[in-house]
């Protein structure tokens, strides 16, 4: 893949594998109008298909779907290969050591609710500390508030600093000998914040508590190794990374995973069962009770190869291209007050508040032109109080957007301004 | 804010050209709604679902037979926009009246049916929701 | 749809709509071998799928996709719009009451650990009973027994007759004042017993017992109506009714889901969160936390579509046939069992033994036929201790199968005994 | 049971013409597998996995340096014949040189790599990572 000059990959030669990004939305036929141009900055949402990762799907429900391991058959063994090998293509991505290591859920939310149930109700007692912090998606926030209503667990609260990054100084007057875990982000879905992984896995480790990361909005725009952020569980969804919904990832260490108990009852997951009682079986399918997303797995397969192909430190340079655009463009702006750290503790995600503009608003205007953004508290209500702020607009990149589009994301915000703006 | 004839929203909202004369047309009806008095604008009233916040209430008209009065407030513009809408379809009708709305059938015929689906962005199916909830509520009682 | 004459559909037709079904298996170009023909019988553990259910999918992606709810643009709109079809639709396909009754799920086996967990952990105390069936599907035996295990809730089993059905005339002895829940399939995955729903569900409602019906060998194949069942949970698959792979439904009563604490926490599933605590949301997404199974979804409502459009009692009907057939061509040979009800009891699966050669072995020559079975315990150990063998070979049908592949069935039986058979 | 050697393996599986009669082959190098007690078929001695029961023991041979033999049975006999294949391969070498050993390459290249696949099945698979486990326990014990 050769990319245009000064630019770490060619979004335009990538685009053209993407057959949705080239549409006109709010066409009017019967008026002659013929719409506009769509925009998709919704990758902090989810992201868009490659034909690539769509026909691995076709394919297997056209020539070699079945249901996998128990099934005697052709057909069974060829999805159960295409499994495995989706499998090892995770383990390989995270660079984790073990396949077994590798746990198929539907996204980053049943990947952290299934921490929480199996290991806090086994492992958890009243009185037991778990460390979150302030900018945590709901996903990685209600869970532990379950477990903590469950077990007694007692919350507490990394902060964010004023920089817009975690106050991660602050992190060993949070820890002691009663911390079992510290769940955190990698990279904010609203502020983008970067977080240094390693330094707090090394941190929770000192007091012997585990690490939780959740990386639905790392792993899919830059290179994972697990065993050099050295924590215990990952969590991410394959919808996030222009594989299929339905899909996601627990990763866990193996000893770790293979001491806890199930989660989901049901078939697979089982070695033996008695009317009135069970034997849990080995990794993974311990942890995969019932029928496997087969064909969102094989889908999750073909989106790897899709991102290994591009390169994940491609994505991540050229990312950084866009942010800085973003910030360049909204920042000139007089009324715009961007959140979050600067540019080089960022991803690529920007949020954004327009003074007097409610968030829903702006998000309609751009809407209208054709600039598909998200409006609201996405999902960390907790964040938005501590910025103050009900919800904010967040406009948020994968390799396939291009600069020209944030030039017209920062029109349409002049737009909105006009439209709505207190006239002074 | 007057009561509107479905005959005459269509009509106006037909003159639009493109999406965002629409949404000007919305932002217009919505500077039209009545103010709501802060003490209102109390979680019990609050419309779950929206993005932005969105209150209603509703008062009984004296008469016979009793119909019912609405009234509202929305942070987004957008938002109370789409509420003046929706109030000036239901107001001082009575309950039975409004249950016999087919609303979500309105708000397809006036090319609005997006606002409805996005139930958590501009909460309009809340909206509705509630409205009807609040009719069916006093049908009841009656 | 003209069906030939005498056929409640005409299989052949809607073959043309399944790319898969028509292939060679086991081709070795190289010895200029070219393969048998591939008769998939192996349905009751997943079916295949027409092009309209596919295409559904790659429509989304490549025309409609985006995450629902909450974004605030186009495409949003246009996913939103397709979810919540979907939703209608399976309401209307269950005649079910309301469309926020309908929880979309991964599948049976999550559908029936969310009841196990959000219903029986608030509801359920020490003492409380809860019957299931002898012939249950680990996936409504292995919740119920963690459930038990959390809760010190005590199990109690209605019994399979000798005659291949539950022996309903005993459940009254199981049922009293403690009991707070009968749940039971509506169809056996193993010996295609088709349960009376109703009468058990008017037993359980006698002491105010709730019930739940695993749906998922029967909703595929037979009208459903959850109100003339009477019920107030049932759980079904996606992938057993030519639906995608990853979504799967519980329909529960509205009064009784609304009672319900949230299962996984997360984004969707709230109204508001703070640090510390959060307000649950309504009906149906507090029980969908996360970004749902959207494609899939979408699939689903494609595959009703294509179901309603072949009929139900059709499907049914003609799956009468064929299972008439497989009684016809296996009752005739010696050594083989079949196990399970009378035809008139039964649905479109047939469960069988050879004599002295083990399933296995069975499913493995059967599969060289190009014959697709599973042989195995069928996740149903429970019932198989109950018959007295550690294992079975079940063909199971849909409307695609033709009594010709139930000839060829028949044919590779015998060529697995002549195989393997002790020669006497 | 004699040891065989790959290339012994693979001519013989390559003259089979279709599926059927390299089960036939498979069916009939289980035959030579020599029986295992039944005090040997125990849960303990059990592979998980396998749908068919099957039981590895092993055994260390005297002399240096130490070599292991294995044992086997199943109540399959498509399982008893991937066993003796197994067994036939690792059988009287030491620890180390059983670990050296691609056992999945090998099945792929004596076309049998499907019986690998379906670990719930045949259990191949499984019983791949018993003998292998048990061949790591020994050469660790050293
Ligand atoms: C009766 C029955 N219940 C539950 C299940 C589990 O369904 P799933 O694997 O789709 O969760 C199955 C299918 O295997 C089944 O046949
Ligand atoms: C940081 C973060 N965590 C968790 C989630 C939840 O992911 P999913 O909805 O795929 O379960 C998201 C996405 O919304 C996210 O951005």
């Amino acid at each position: 893949m050769s990319a245009p000059p000064t630019l770490p990959l060619d979004p335009v030669l990538l685009r053209a594998d993407f057959p949705i990004l080239h549409q006109r939305v709010y066409a009017n036929p019967r008026r002659g109008n013929e719409g506009v141009r769509l925009a998709y900055l919704d990758n902090g949402a989810t992201t868009q298909h490659p034909r690539q990762v769509v026909q691995s799907m076709v394919d297997c429900y056209e020539r070699t779907y079945s249901n996998v391991h128990r099934g005697a058959h052709y057909l069974s063994a060829q999805s159960t290969d295409a499994v495995n090998a989706a499998r090892e293509k995770v383990q390989r991505f995270l660079n984790a050591p073990r396949a077994e290591e590798v746990i198929f859920t539907r996204g980053t939310t049943e990947s952290i609710n299934l921490v929480a149930r199996s290991w806090g109700d086994a492992f958890c007692q009243a009185g037991d500390e778990i460390v979150v912090t302030e900018i945590e998606h709901h996903a990685n926030l209600v869970p532990w508030q379950q477990l903590a209503e469950r077990k007694g667990v007692k919350l507490r609260h990394l902060r964010l600093g004023d920089d817009g990054q975690l106050d991660v100084p602050s992190l060993p007057s949070l820890l002691n000998e009663r911390t079992r875990l510290v769940a955190f982000t990698a990279v904010s879905n609203v502020l983008g914040t970067i977080t240094p992984v390693a330094e707090i896995v090394a941190q929770a480790k000192r007091v012997g508590a585990l690490t939780l990361v959740d990386a639905a909005q790392s792993v899919p725009h830059m290179r994972t190794d697990v065993q050099s952020w050295g924590c215990d569980f990952v969590a991410f969804s394959g919808h996030k990374m222009i594989g299929p919904t339905g899909v996601g990832v627990l990763w866990g260490r193996y000893d770790l995973l293979d001491s806890m108990p199930p989660f989901l009852g049901g078939g697979g997951m089982i070695d033996r069962v008695w009317l009135d009682r069970f034997t849990p079986g080995e990794l993974p399918h311990r942890f995969e009770a019932g029928t496997p997303a087969i064909a969102e797995i094989i889908g999750l397969g073909a989106a790897i190869d899709y991102l290994n192909h591009v390169g994940l430190d491609a994505i991540h340079a050229y990312e950084q291209i866009l942010t800085a655009k973003a910030h360049e463009v909204l920042g000139a702006l007089p009324g715009v007050t961007i959140w979050g750290p600067s540019l080089e503790h960022k991803a690529g995600i920007v949020s954004f508040s327009v003074a007097d503009v409610h968030p829903s608003d702006v998000a309609n205007v751009l809407d209208l032109a054709g600039i598909a953004v998200r409006a609201g508290h996405h999902c960390a209500m907790p964040l938005h109080d501590r910025l103050g702020i009900p919800a904010s607009t967040r406009a948020s990149f994968y390799f396939y957007n291009t600069t020209e589009e944030i030039e017209r994301l920062g029109e349409a915000v002049v737009r909105a301004q006009e439209m709505f703006g207190r006239k002074s | 804010m007057k009561t509107m004839t479905v005959a005459e929203l269509a009509s106006e909202f037909d003159d639009c050209w493109d999406e965002t004369e629409r949404l000007k047309l919305i932002l217009e009806l919505g500077r039209g709604l009545d103010p709501l008095a802060d003490e209102f604008k109390t979680e019990e009233n609050r419309v779950l679902g929206c993005q932005s916040n969105v209150w209603v209430v509703s008062n009984v008209t004296s008469g016979v037979p009793e119909r019912l009065h609405f009234d509202a407030a929305s942070d987004g513009e957008t938002a109370r926009g789409l509420i003046a809408i929706l109030l000036s379809l239901v107001n001082d009708k009575t309950p039975a009246e409004i249950l016999a709305l087919d609303l979500d059938g309105i708000f397809k015929q006036l090319e609005l049916a997006r606002y409805v689906t996005r139930s958590r962005s501009n909460g309009l199916a809340s909206m509705i929701n509630r409205v009807r909830d609040l009719a069916q509520q006093r049908h009841l009682a009656n």
